[in-house]
């Protein structure tokens, strides 16, 4: 029963993903959602990772921008200053992201609360300087120009509708692949390790590993994203992976609830079309009103809106 | 003292109280007794404001308590030991103490003497009194319950198992403090799973069955009845510290 | 369930084994051994280290000196997770539940050793693991029917009366099937009839092969129920022996039981 | 004379940090939340005192003294309009609030002041002093002043006064307190005043040596979080005291290995204190054992 | 008259909020005004023209986001912005992609380099190349040898230090000391006691923001005065003569015509122009015009002869604006070609002094 609803829930946001696209083309006022779409999507690769770090393990990461600029500029590096192939840099830059969540992760992941937050906020800035001082390889402040599109075999992705269907193609194994990660013995571990760590190695599990593990996906995830993000855009600068970005994908998971992967990905796209799109209006005031969206949200639907609203369907039915 | 009238009280949708009505008067030891589940803390959090009932009117020294936030209906003069020990778990034994007699913090002499009354009751904290009190024992904890609550000298104490994880012995103390604080012309509200005894002190007794009060009479009357009998002390082997 | 043939061989091993937070000796060289299959009850009074002892055994913190052999894997050095998977489980004194989740899905936690799906496995559902899968929830049921709280398997843990929560945290444990369980104060927010109920799961998990150790305040329980006793005081061992002869030592009727006259 | 040069530049910088640290203290003292606002109460502080002093043409005593007091109303108005409104609430919840708030605050702060940087005459006018080659800013001196007396009189408060006790019981067990009498309300209210307070006052100092802007806040609250981590969450002298080191810190590592890296390398020494001690240089680590946060 | 024909649309991307808000704000504040300027005096043609300006809040994604959103939704025949020069090359690939002229506000070369992947894109502001030359062209004519270069962790920082380090050679200079710090630092006493050290004839400080400002403050503070402090292009605002008062004495920096429009003299090419936009600025905002607010009118400016001479179609305005020669502009004359992209040359840079709070031609 619990399995079939999550099913249909399934269904309808597959059909979503599918139609959509064609239904931003067809209407020229929001033809170019289909750009914030495909945003949307690569920073849900991000949150969806940080929704299992953070709702199912309970532990928070400040640093998964950084991760994300380390799959970027692998990405940029290795095919612009070494004519690497797309693929290729792509697999290495989640190969190196993923040793460098192990390597942190391990001290890291000892810390409770604040602290773990500091630490990875201040791994995730030593990141985002070296990407700053390190200009023959990464080009410093400036960027890295020239990065050519994604290359997958021989299929070069152009169009903004190839783009959209391989990032939500991604996007939607990531939430398959979590959301059955999240229903077995891995996934309560998770949970038991987030309730009570002493009950959770009381009963055979090991605390450290599944957090570094769980750390270690997600920042495999953000990799990924980065990458993704370098092809689309064509050019990556520090400033697309610092520490406010970091906090912003903390703020999707919580806004579109924290515990629940339909959250994150909710809240990933909510505030990447208002902060994107639907706040211009506002010009000056566009930064107090998305504090103040902000603030209502977090104050009035504290678990994150899907959840609230999944309370009010049930309520209903 | 203190008049419950037909109070519900729901954790979101669960009914956890439907309609219980009591009393205890000056003086008294009035015990509760009930099951698991019973919904015997929920109304020590009803009473004490966490809880806001849905329905009905709690009444202390005639005055409407159930719509004072916590602190003031503290502030009234009454202490609990809550269910759980809440103790600060960071704070030093010593501060614990001192945090239970804050209505009284402008008398420093008085906080001292009661410090150190604490201290003759329960020897083991005065040995443990800078040590931080989410270290202790499970029974050092509940003791520094019992010894913060008794800190504010209060007209009427509610008692929310008190003997829970403490030696023979100690439980011993407790029970000895709970009739001295009575001889005190204090009022107490007491909740105990070791029903046998807590009915032995008790004046009157209540038993609670799902939310809803069964039964009520003397503590003697309720140790002799059947279902008491059957339901709370069990095949009525008889505790060896029990006199 | 499965029933495993009795013997009287060691299980558990205590050598010299202490404790010390800061100056404070919780354990001073605790020597004892833990014959297999027993109901062995430790009692002390408040403070005298039994949980400590516990948590020692159960590798929730590291001792300070001696040595601790679970038949003969020396233990003392392990992580709790480890122990945990070598057959030692226990509860906790003060409830240590994953309170969101349900009853059911504690037990299931509980489960955790004695399946093996890794994250691939787990992330695609393969179908061996969808078969672990159902094993562990028909695994799970059957212990909940075993100590009683079938009903309630769809309740968040946290809900629960603190009374049911303690027979929760036995279920969790009972799942991981160990060899060697250690309750810590299970009577505690029961009252007398649900003690006695306790008192007979108890023993129908001693009928499983399970060998129990249990601290415990509520005599009743323990002189009922157990088949030896070690008593802790300050640290040290003060006694040990069978229920008759603790009952009447001198030593612990004065620093625990108290004397029988009134009050 | 340059390590002297480096240190009167360190110790400056650090006192900021310190106070900046010492306003996440007293909130997480009572809360246990880590008030993501704290940096837009300095900038704040220096902002209001640039509009008392150069719009209104108040003295610069009387400046400080307003800007002090209106942030000190902004941080009541944060808990008894916003803080309070949050019920049955996780700390995790309340630390988005304030970031959301936060944001807001810079928002307005843009709207009011615009984007340029604006400055503030030095308290005590004149020329640097020269100390062994090395030249001493004036202003300097007061802000180690104000930031050593303002860590004394926490630290006794916190740790001596019965006031101070209740406030932290508030932070460990809020259902607890009240269970006791203690007003946690009340209580949570003056934090929120008291570390803005404190926050306006080391913006109204700091401004005339480095000017202030609208979005000066972030990196004024990352490096007093860093200072607060580092002496251990909710230690007043630990706050100062690695205050002062990740300032000297960075002063010497850019003047003798890297002004690029400064900031890392502080960071990373702040990373491997954190392995080391988990719980800050100065935390307890009993407290950190039976602490949530 | 103005309604009878299509509005003319020429999108915009600024960085009117974020770290370089003070650049975009001055842009944006321009091009409304010369838009509306040219609206009230009957458009192009009978054709209004229509300015949509997106905020890209110096943030690479935003920016990317604005320019697919004019491109697609807005359908504008034209981009200028934005600010700065990475957000410039993050959308500089889209709008060669879909084959849309763009008109960078920003600094960096290498926004219109190699121009054989830029065919679409063009820039206004003066590369830093051309004010560093311009620096080392009158160090080099002061006789110094040894020189100390300071720079902000930012793209123009960055750019501005590349620069310095690679003509240095050509102007015979050493850089002894090569410093850096961050866009919202609030202490420089470490760098400059370094540089202190190690004797340099002079300074160069390559920031722009509050740094700029706390950069004169600290080489004032440590009694550096003897050794001369060159600014980047970027120090010419009057916001900065203000907070800093008599501190700024004897700081050196190279600066478009724009600013120091009331000190040329008569004869200068771009002296009525440049007035105009002063007067015209002064009275709507109230505050003197900035070099960046110039770029932005070179820009708008540059779209706006476009539009009127080959109308809305793209193809058509990039080949006429690639063939655009002696357009006078805020920032100098402006002669583009196939090969160049920017079409200024460092002499359109002037070097000025600070002196009594004011600053004035340096000989
Ligand atoms: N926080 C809670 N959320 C939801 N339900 C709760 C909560 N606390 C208690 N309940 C439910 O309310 C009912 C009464 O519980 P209560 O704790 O008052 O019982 P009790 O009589 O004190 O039991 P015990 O003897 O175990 O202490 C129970 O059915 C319990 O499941
Ligand atoms: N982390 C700690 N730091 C300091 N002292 C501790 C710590 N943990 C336990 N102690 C002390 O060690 C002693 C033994 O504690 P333990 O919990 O083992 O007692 P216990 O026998 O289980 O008592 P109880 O019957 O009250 O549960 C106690 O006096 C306690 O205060
Ligand atoms: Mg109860
Ligand atoms: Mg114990």
């Amino acid at each position: 029963m619990d399995y079939s609803r999550s099913e249909v829930k399934f269904g309808i946001y597959l059909v979503a993903v599918i139609i959509l696209p064609f239904l931003f083309q067809g209407i020229q006022p929001i033809s170019h959602y289909i750009d914030v779409m495909i945003f949307a999507g690569i920073f849900a690769l991000v949150t969806l990772g940080l929704s299992l770090l953070m709702g199912y393990s309970g532990q928070i990461s400040l640093a998964q921008a950084a991760f994300m600029g380390i799959g970027a500029y692998s990405t940029g590096v290795l095919t612009t200053l070494y004519s690497w192939p797309s693929m290729a840099a792509l697999i290495a830059g989640m190969a190196l992201t993923g040793a460098v969540a192990f390597i942190v992760g391990l001290p890291s992941l000892k810390l409770k609360g604040h602290y773990l937050a500091m630490a990875t906020l201040g791994f995730g800035v030593i990141v985002h300087i070296v990407f700053n001082e390190e200009v023959e390889l990464t080009g410093g402040p400036s960027g890295l120009v020239g990065i050519d599109t994604l290359k997958i075999a021989t299929w070069r992705v152009d169009s903004p509708l190839e783009w959209y269907f391989l990032v939500w193609g991604l996007v939607t194994a990531v939430i398959v692949f979590s959301h059955n990660l999240a229903h077995s013995r891995i996934g309560r571990a998770f949970l038991a390790i987030h309730a009570d760590e002493k009950a959770a190695g009381a009963m055979g599990i090991s605390v450290s590993r599944y957090k570094v593990q769980v750390f270690v996906l997600s920042a495999v995830l953000a990799s990924l994203a980065g990458s993704l993000y370098a092809h689309y855009v064509e050019f990556i600068s520090p400033s697309s992976f610092d520490l406010l970005w970091s906090i912003r994908f903390v703020l999707m998971v919580m806004v579109g609830g924290m515990n629940n992967l339909w959250g994150a990905l909710f809240g990933t796209v909510l505030l990447t079309f208002l902060s994107n799109e639907w706040l211009h209006v506002f010009a000056e005031w566009e930064m107090i009103i998305y504090g103040a969206i902000l603030l209502t949200i977090t104050l009035f639907v504290p678990e994150g809106i899907v959840p609230a609203l999944s309370k009010l369907v049930r309520r209903r039915t | 003292m203190l008049t419950v009238k037909s109070v519900h009280s729901y954790y979101e949708s669960i009914h956890a109280l439907k309609g219980v009505s009591l009393h205890v008067l000056k003086g008294e030891i009035v015990t509760l007794v009930g099951a698991n589940g019973a919904g015997k803390s929920t109304l020590v959090k009803t009473i004490c404001g966490f809880l806001r009932p849905s329905r009905g009117e709690i009444f202390f020294d005639n005055r409407p308590i159930h719509i004072l936030p916590v602190e003031k209906i503290v502030e009234l003069g009454i202490a609990v030991v809550p269910e759980g020990r809440q103790i600060f778990a960071s704070l030093p034994v010593e501060v614990n103490l001192e945090m239970g007699a804050f209505l009284y913090r402008k008398d420093r002499e008085y906080v001292q003497k009661m410090k150190e009354e604490m201290f003759e009751r329960f020897p083991i904290l005065r040995k443990r009194r800078n040590q931080l009190a989410g270290t202790l024992s499970g029974g050092e904890q509940q003791m520094l319950a019992i010894a913060r609550a008794l800190m504010s000298k209060p007209k009427l104490v509610i008692l929310d198992e008190p003997s829970m994880g403490l030696a023979p012995l100690v439980v011993k103390e407790v029970f000895t403090i709970i009739q001295e604080l009575r001889a005190e012309g204090k009022t107490i509200l007491l909740i105990e799973q070791n029903a046998r005894a807590a009915l032995k002190i008790a004046d009157r007794g209540y038993v609670l069955e799902t939310g809803k009060v069964v039964l009520e009479g003397t503590g003697k009357a309720l140790l002799e009845h059947s279902e008491v009998q059957r339901a709370y002390l069990g095949r009525g082997t008889p505790r060896i510290w029990e006199a | 369930m499965i029933k495993r043939q009795q013997e009287q061989s060691t299980i558990l091993k205590l050598e010299g084994v202490s404790r010390n937070f800061g100056g404070l000796q919780a354990l001073t060289e605790v020597s004892y051994r833990v014959p297999e299959g027993i109901i062995q009850a430790v009692i002390g009074p408040n403070g005298a280290g039994k949980t400590t002892l516990f948590n020692c055994i159960s590798g929730l913190i590291p001792v300070t000196s001696g040595r601790i052999f679970f038949r003969d894997t020396r233990i003392d050095n392990l992580p709790a997770h480890r122990i945990a998977s070598l057959g030692i489980s226990r509860t906790f004194q003060h409830v240590a539940l994953f309170k969101n989740m349900t009853v059911l899905e504690n037990v299931m936690v509980g489960r955790h050793v004695k399946s093996h799906s890794g994250f691939m496995a787990c992330g695609f559902r393969l179908p061996f693991m969808r078969r672990e899968e159902r094993d562990i929830r028909d695994r799970a049921y059957e212990f909940l029917k075993f100590v009683g709280l079938e009903p309630e398997a769809r309740k968040p843990a946290g809900s629960l009366p603190l009374g049911k929560q303690k027979i929760l945290e036995i279920a969790r444990a009972l799942a991981t099937e160990p060899t060697l369980l250690l309750l810590d104060e299970p009577a505690g927010g029961l009252n007398a009839a649900e003690t006695e109920e306790l008192g007979e799961l108890i023993k129908r998990i001693k009928n499983l092969g399970i060998t129990v150790m249990i601290v415990e305040h509520d005599m009743n329980l323990v002189m009922e129920y157990s088949d030896r006793i070690l008593v802790l005081h300050f640290g040290h061992v003060l006694a040990e022996g069978t229920p008759s002869e603790v009952k009447n030592d001198e030593k612990v009727i004065e620093v625990y039981l108290g004397t029988t006259e009134a009050c | 004379m340059d390590w002297l040069q480096y240190l009167f530049a360190g110790v400056t910088i650090g006192a900021i940090y310190a106070l900046v640290a010492i306003g996440y203290n007293i909130i997480y003292n009572v809360t246990e939340i880590i008030n993501f606002a704290q940096g837009e109460f300095v900038m704040l502080g220096g902002l209001f005192a640039v509009f008392y002093c150069e719009t209104l043409h108040l003295p610069l005593w009387l400046a400080f003294v307003g800007a002090v007091v209106t942030v000190g109303f902004i941080g009541f108005c944060f808990d008894r309009f916003i803080i309070r409104q949050a019920r049955n609430v996780s700390v995790l919840s309340l630390i988005i609030v304030t970031i959301a708030f936060s944001i807001i605050l810079k928002g307005g702060a843009m709207l009011a002041w615009g984007k340029d940087p604006y400055g503030l005459p030095p308290f005590t006018p004149g020329p640097p002093i020269i100390i062994g080659g090395a030249a001493l800013q004036k202003q300097s001196l007061w802000i180690m002043g104000i930031g050593a007396l303002i860590v004394a009189a926490l630290s006794l408060f916190f740790h001596r006064s019965y006031y101070g006790k209740a406030m932290c019981a508030c932070a460990d067990n809020p259902d607890a307190a009240r269970m006791m009498g203690i007003p946690v309300k009340k209580m949570i209210l003056l934090s929120f005043v008291l570390s803005a307070v404190i926050g306006a006052a080391g913006g109204v100092i700091v401004t005339p040596l480095s000017l202030m802007e609208y979005d000066r806040g972030a990196l004024l609250g990352l490096k007093g979080f860093g200072a607060a981590v580092l002496g251990g969450l909710g230690n007043f002298w630990g706050a100062l005291i690695a205050g002062l080191i990740l300032g000297v810190g960075e002063s010497f590592c850019a003047g003798y290995l890297s002004s690029g890296y400064k900031d890392a390398v502080a960071l990373v020494v702040l990373l491997l204190v954190l392995f080391v001690r988990p719980q800050g240089l100065f935390g307890s680590t009993e407290a950190a054992g039976v602490k949530r946060f | 008259g103005l309604c009878a024909e299509e509005a003319y649309k020429i999108g915009a991307v600024f960085s009117v909020t974020g770290v370089a808000s003070f650049l975009g704000e001055p842009e944006k504040k321009t091009a409304e005004m010369v838009v509306d300027q040219i609206n009230a005096s009957g458009g192009i043609n009978g054709h209004r023209v229509e300015l949509i300006v997106y905020d890209d809040e110096s943030d690479a994604t935003k920016a990317t986001l604005a320019v697919k959103r004019l491109i697609k939704k807005d359908g504008v025949s034209v981009i200028i912005g934005p600010t700065r020069s990475g957000e410039s090359l993050a959308v500089a690939p889209i709008a060669e992609k879909e084959q849309v002229p763009l008109i960078s506000c920003a600094a960096s070369y290498k926004i219109v380099t190699p121009v054989e992947e830029r065919r679409w894109i063009f820039k206004t502001a003066p590369s830093d190349s051309h004010a560093v030359e311009r620096i080392y062209e009158h160090m080099k004519s002061k006789g110094y040898k040894k020189i100390a270069i300071l720079s902000v962790s930012t793209g123009f920082g960055a750019s501005g230090r590349e620069e310095l380090l690679r003509y240095a050679e050509q102007y015979g200079l050493e850089i002894v000391a090569d410093e850096r710090y961050g866009p919202k630092d609030t202490d420089l006493t470490a760098q400059f006691t370094k540089v202190r050290s190690l004797e340099p004839d002079a300074i160069v400080n390559w920031s722009i923001g509050p740094t700029q400002i706390l950069a004169v403050k600290t080489w004032r503070d440590l009694g550096m005065t003897s050794i001369p402090l060159y600014q980047s292009h970027g120090f010419g605002s009057r916001k900065n003569l203000e907070l800093l008062g008599d501190a700024a004495n004897g700081v050196f920096f190279p600066i478009s015509a724009v600013v120091v429009g009331d000190l040329l003299p008569d004869s200068h090419p771009q002296k009525q122009v440049i007035m105009d936009y002063w007067n015209e600025y002064r009275r709507r905002y109230n505050e003197p015009v900035s070099s960046f607010g110039g770029h932005a009118w070179d820009a708008i400016q540059l779209a706006i002869s476009a539009l009127k001479a080959v109308g809305p179609d793209r193809a058509k305005i990039r080949d006429y604006l690639e063939n655009l020669t002696g357009f006078v502009g805020q920032s100098g004359v402006f002669n583009f070609s196939p090969e160049d992209h920017n079409g200024l040359s460092k002499k359109d840079l002037v070097m000025v002094v600070v002196r009594d709070q004011e600053w004035v031609l340096a000989e």
